[in-house]
């Protein structure tokens, strides 16, 4: 077939995440729920790598996980070295309750520009960051709105901009695009590839669009149903220059999509690496 | 998942005419409430020599704004009660949001907080008064005393009000502690605040009244104490009213700030919208 | 595991009050003062004042009025907080009047009250509510009016009738903010059981001290304030538990996303 | 120049000066000899100056007294005697304020409804009482007119209101009779209440009810002061004694008793000593009554 | 071309809703948004239609006017013959924030059967319609649990259990799958449209994905960017009986598909309807 399982084993020192035999139990108030039962997966530095699976597969779970949001049960996770323990520096994420998580008592503008306070910027920097990444998703003009004052895509194109105005190393995106139309999607996908060949970034992409996690990714990796393993990594050989016409329409793409496809409903049909 | 996107509009365009202003009901209430007082003793549903009625407090509260006497005795009871009441705010919001993010912290002091809490200002009036005499500061003492635990627990169940998100978003991207407080805990806690305000002032005020009232410390509650010792009903009641017109300003105040303040809270943002 | 994390619990929770205890222990032993007597001395004459007789005497009845005047506060300041919160026409009509009443002093306020409802118990539980009642009020009316509007929004959609309104969307939202106010209620609450006495009282916790107070029996009225302070820790130990049972989905959901361990 | 009553600057004095006192005082009628003393002078002629600061009772008056915030403090006997028993080191200044001595016609009594059955204080018995202190001057000094009638006062149900609210209470009918002192008793006549017995009459002839007090440590470690603020006090009690209209014009500049009051008010008597007697058989009442287990060495307490 | 636009004076006496000239301005404290400015168009009963457009485009705020639950600036909605004021009885609506439409103190199976309380359903009927929607969106297993121990696209899923529980006249979903993965997403396509189909309600479905909406809908209406009007109504000729793997290989899907991907465009780039 056309994809290369990459090895457990493969551990090879350039990775810049780790996960290893990560395992997240649920437990509270009667309610017991293996969320994720083991994940092993590497990550290069500067990589783009998508992961998708089935409704309630963990990859949320996952995502908190490596961003040092949440404790694992069992295993670990990696990063530069270092066991993740808490948010380490350099890193932004988008939250698939994109709308939790924009600060409803600042403006848009304020809430992108926050966490480049934070990070010591100076001013004029600042505004020149906030102004290009809300230019990017096109909200410059709504940057003195509040986030309940916007659309639910206007709200998760904020937590985008802010995320990418951070200008981190490795970037955590939730589902992201999940509430913008598909114009909107795919500049911003196109977006999302310009950062990271621009800035080198390493980025885990979450999402539940097949097309996408090919048109995207370096790899893809899918996730089964739970209790949650790795069911195949798909490395994806298309060129790197990647244009939405273009790269859609090869053959390649289409095969990668059918197989990812194929994969994603055997998860959801429960199948399950042997020996899991 | 997301923020609000529409604020909910039941009230924004089926009823044409506007509704009346708040400050228009608020009068039409205490004028209601006038109207009781006066009918009440009027009507003989109690002794019009022990609760005279509205009129007659009204007039003996005109006499009493004539005196020099009455507007310096004001100006103690505002002077006391807003030191006090800052006191106790600054400290309740400092320790609150302190104790309050700090689960440890907050597991070690619960018990020290609950025996204090119950324990009355008027069992604490001799101590006050051994250590300060009858000037101000002992009923300044009482007045911290007992406001401060009224803004201490808002702050508190303000805290655990964070939401999780919000909250991690704040983690991720590394907010300093005090960022952390002032863009995060401290506008999800606004509301709960504003309320232990609005609680806090009016304790407060109660307390200056009752420490003047029992330890003579200057103010509008030595007047009361005076009335009362004088069998003087009418006066009595007429500085009462003043009592609660204090408490009516303050929260006019406090609905005013909360405005300001708490835009973008849906208590706030559907009502104005 | 689980013994132990019980134990670092309990050290953590008795760690404090040890601490202050042994200080106000040093601090007044050699005190001359009579009105800040050792503590070695009011803790000699505790057992004494309290136990001989006084519990059932003068503890109980004051817990009894307390009960029923703080339950009645809850109640009420619920169910007015709820009408006032949900209509705005109300709200601007009640709340200067009842600001007013707020801002009066218990001991101008009690008066006032005797004359409507005499000088027995009902006086009494009446000043409990009149103190208690706020803060639940207060709290209660903030809470119904931050609830979240998809929530509000969904509920009118499927058209849940006002009994369901109330029982399964207002109570339980604006529930985190009125369990502040019915916290607040509890401490304010024994605070007034104790100004409730000071007026035509032949028993009570509040009653005993301020005739300790009065009579100089200062190590006597200590022990009464420590009974206070009793009180309010049990009080609070219950009310934490019941909380705790009915917030438990908001408990849940502060701590769903909270790192464990 | 004894005679300059306005803040005496520098020597009028022998003793370097003016000192100031402080003293807590309760805003009643009781208490008007020391409002005419300043008025008149006779403080500054010893070379006080005094100010005045109110409170409403003991709960207040005695720590600050004790602990030295305010140099003099004024109290009825049988609080000071329940002090004094408690090892709360007060002492007796001077007499503030007395039993004119005269049945019927005293600044305090127990008064009932117009048509109450009640007739005598023995027909307390069983009754609801209202005083203003439990255990404290009023309901021994009541205790003792009961049993001056030929009354059990151990009948007696005895209820603490507060003076202003014994009326209405009474009104109401819930309560059978009230312990008042002026203004209260006054209105309550007006109000066609009856007064049955005057209960610090039956105590004792002319019963010393009230002084002044400052602590002991002062007593010792300033015995001139005290002893000026006490012959000025004196000065004042007799001036009041005398001229009973001073008193009456006076009390509207500190309380509020209605004008139409003032002139049937009934005034306390204004004793210049403290009668030794009235002591004795206040500290015999509060044993009896058990306000007090031990009574305190009379010399401790009196000057 | 394949459309049909529908005239605006097309209202025929078998619209069930009909929305004339509608109008929205978001005002508040300086910032003055006409989300929505003049839109008819009406849906017949017993009508599967699709609306799209770009994000921020005003989508939710018509369905909340529709729903009654916001009042317009100008025009009307008509259900039935009556002008809505207040939500009309026999309507479910599926929310954009579906995490924050669930009641957090109740389970997912008592915030399935809450509505169906109210409707007065008797207790044994009520079970049957909370078991067969939860296992319609394949969460039976997880009914005992609250809300927030569920991931996003179970979440939303509840949300889509408790509207078709109610068994509807008017349905009303806006981006009900946004949160779901590919193969689920594709059997609550069907899910709905066998529901239209088996209890002939009115549905009005507001999608991002265009593919969804052309799979879905008897009509696709395309909104303008804002200030919004109708751009237009796209019928969808596909014969009735579809399913994911025929209907999406049929020619005319994707010329239907790619028209309003065309529109989607046009809408983006600024693109109105003359004299708009
Ligand atoms: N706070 C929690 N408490 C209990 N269980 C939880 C909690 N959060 C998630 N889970 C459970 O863990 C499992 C995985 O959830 P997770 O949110 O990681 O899924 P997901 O892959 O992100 O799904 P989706 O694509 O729907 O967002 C689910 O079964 C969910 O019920
Ligand atoms: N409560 C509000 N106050 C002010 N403006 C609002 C409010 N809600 C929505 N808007 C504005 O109205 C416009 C349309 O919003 P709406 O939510 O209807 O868009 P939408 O089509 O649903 O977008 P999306 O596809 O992103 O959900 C946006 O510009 C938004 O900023
Ligand atoms: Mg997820
Ligand atoms: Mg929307």
């Amino acid at each position: 077939m056309t994809t290369s399982p990459v090895g457990e084993a493969a551990a090879t020192s350039t990775a810049l995440l780790e996960v290893r035999g990560l395992k997240k139990v649920y437990e509270g108030r009667g309610r017991r729920i293996e969320a994720v039962r083991d994940l092993t997966f590497d990550v290069a530095a500067g990589e783009l790598v998508c992961i998708v699976g089935p409704s309630g597969a963990g990859k949320t779970t996952l995502l908190r996980c490596v961003a040092g949001l949440l404790d694992a049960t069992e295993g670990e996770v990696v990063l530069e070295g270092r066991r993740v323990t808490e948010p380490p520096p350099g890193m932004a994420v988008v939250f698939q309750e994109y709308g939790r998580s924009l600060f409803p008592w600042l403006t848009v503008w304020q809430n992108v520009e926050l966490p480049l306070k934070e990070k010591g910027l100076p001013k004029e920097k600042r505004r020149r960051l906030v102004e290009e990444s809300l230019e990017a998703v096109g909200l410059l003009d709504a940057h003195r709105a509040h986030p309940w004052q916007l659309s639910g895509g206007m709200q998760q194109r904020v937590a985008i901009a802010r995320a990418i105005a951070y200008e981190p190393h490795v970037l955590l995106m939730d589902e992201p695009f999940a509430a913008v139309d598909a114009q909107t999607r795919a500049d911003l996908e196109d977006l999302v590839r310009s950062l990271w060949r621009r800035l080198g970034i390493t980025v885990l992409f979450v999402t539940h669009d097949i097309d996408e996690s090919v048109y995207l990714g370096q790899r893809v990796i899918v996730l089964s149903g739970p209790p949650t393993v790795v069911l195949e990594q798909v490395t994806i050989d298309l060129p790197d220059e990647r244009d939405q016409l273009t790269t859609r329409s090869l053959p390649r793409f289409a095969e990668l999509r059918s197989h990812v496809y194929e994969l994603i409903q055997q998860a959801k049909r429960g199948h399950r690496p042997a020996g899991r | 998942m997301t923020a609000a996107v529409t604020a909910s509009g039941p009230r924004t365009g089926r009823r044409r005419h506007r509704p009346a202003p708040a400050w228009l009901l608020g009068l039409i209430g205490l004028a209601g409430l006038v109207a009781v007082v006066e009918l009440v003793p009027r009507a003989g549903l109690v002794d019009e020599r022990y609760l005279p009625p509205c009129s007659a407090m009204l007039a003996a509260l005109a006499e009493q704004a004539g005196t020099a006497e009455f507007w310096t005795a004001l100006l103690e009871t505002l002077r006391g009660w807003a030191i006090g009441l800052a006191i106790a705010l600054v400290a309740g919001v400092v320790l609150g949001i302190v104790i309050g993010s700090a689960p440890l912290l907050r597991a070690a002091t619960a018990s020290t907080i609950e025996f204090l809490r119950p324990i009355p200002s008027v069992a604490l009036i001799p101590l006050a008064v051994l250590l300060f005499g009858t000037d101000m500061r002992s009923t300044l003492l009482l007045v911290v005393y007992a406001s401060f635990w009224q803004v201490l627990v808002q702050v508190l169940y303000g805290v655990r009000d964070v939401d999780p998100v919000a909250d991690q978003t704040a983690r991720m991207y590394r907010f300093r502690p005090l960022t952390r407080v002032r863009k995060v805990i401290w506008p999800t806690a606004l509301p709960y605040v504003m309320t232990g305000f609005r609680l806090g002032a009016s304790v407060a005020l109660i307390l200056e009244i009752t420490g003047e009232l029992i330890i003579g410390s200057p103010g509008l509650g030595r007047q009361i104490a005076v009335a009362q010792s004088s069998g003087a009903v009418a006066p009595m009641y007429a500085l009462v009213i003043v009592v609660g017109l204090i408490g009516v300003a303050v929260n006019v105040v406090a609905r005013t700030a909360e405005r300001r303040v708490l835009r973008w809270h849906p208590s706030v943002r559907t009502e104005v919208a | 595991m689980k013994p132990i994390n019980l134990a670092k619990r309990a050290v953590v929770a008795l760690a404090l009050p040890v601490v202050l205890v042994a200080i106000w222990w040093v601090a007044t032993a050699n005190s001359t003062s009579i009105f800040w007597p050792p503590l070695s001395r009011i803790v000699g004459v505790f057992g004494e004042t309290w136990f001989t007789g006084r519990f059932t005497a003068d503890v109980l009845p004051s817990l009894a009025r307390l009960f029923v005047g703080y339950l009645a506060a809850l109640a009420l300041g619920v169910a007015m907080g709820v009408a006032i919160g949900s209509f705005r026409v109300l709200r601007g009509l009640v709340e200067p009047v009842l600001e007013f009443f707020r801002a009066i002093p218990p001991p101008v306020l009690v008066p006032i009250l005797m004359l409507f409802a005499g000088i027995g118990n009902e006086m009494k539980v009446l000043v409990i509510v009149s103190g208690c009642l706020w803060p639940v009020l207060l709290n209660t009316v903030e809470g119904v009016r931050g609830l979240d509007e998809v929530l509000r929004d969904t509920a009118r959609c499927y058209r849940l009738g006002p009994r369901a309104r109330l029982l399964r969307l207002i109570l339980p939202g604006a529930s985190p903010q009125i369990a502040a106010g019915a916290r607040q209620a509890l401490s304010i609450g024994i605070i007034l059981m104790v100004i409730s006495e000071m007026f035509a009282a032949s028993n009570g916790v509040g009653f005993t001290i301020i005739q300790f107070q009065r009579s100089f029996a200062i190590p006597q009225m200590w022990t009464g304030i420590i009974v206070l302070g009793l009180i309010g820790i049990a009080l609070s130990v219950i009310f934490r538990m019941v909380e705790r049972r009915l917030l438990s989905w908001y408990i849940g959901v502060r701590e769903a996303h909270r790192t464990e361990g | 120049g004894g005679g300059d009553s306005s803040t005496g600057s520098g020597g009028a004095q022998g003793a370097g000066g003016t000192a100031k006192v402080k003293v807590n005082v309760i805003p009643i009628i009781d208490v008007a000899p020391i409002y005419l003393g300043k008025e008149q002078g006779f403080f500054a002629e010893q070379g006080l100056e005094v100010e005045l600061v109110t409170a409403q009772g003991g709960a207040a008056i005695v720590p600050a007294v004790v602990s030295g915030q305010v140099e003099f403090g004024f109290s009825n006997l049988t609080s000071l005697i329940i002090a004094r028993s408690q090892q709360v080191p007060v002492k007796v200044v001077v007499a503030g304020a007395g039993s004119t001595g005269e049945q019927g016609k005293d600044f305090g009594g127990i008064v009932v409804k117009a048509g109450s059955p009640i007739k005598s204080a023995k027909d307390l018995e069983g009754k609801r009482v209202a005083v203003n202190t439990l255990n404290n001057i009023n309901d021994t000094t009541v205790r003792a007119s009961v049993r001056a009638a030929g009354g059990d006062p151990k009948k007696i149900n005895f209820v603490e209101l507060p003076f202003p609210d014994m009326l209405p209470a009474l009104d109401k009918g819930t309560i059978d009779a009230a312990q008042v002192v002026e203004p209260f008793l006054a209105t309550a006549v007006k109000n066609g209440d009856r007064v049955i017995a005057s209960n610090y009459v039956d105590t004792a002839p002319k019963l010393t009810v009230a002084a002044y007090f400052t602590s002991e440590q002062l007593a010792q470690s300033n015995p001139d002061l005290v002893q000026r603020f006490a012959a000025a006090m004196k000065k004042s009690q007799q001036y009041a004694e005398e001229n009973p209209d001073a008193v009456r014009k006076i009390l509207p500049t500190y309380t509020k008793i209605d004008a139409s009051l003032t002139e049937s008010l009934t005034l306390p008597s204004f004793p210049t000593e403290i009668d030794p007697n009235s002591v004795e058989t206040l500290t015999r009442l509060a044993v009896d009554d058990g306000l007090i287990t031990t009574a305190p060495d009379g010399k401790e307490l009196l000057p």
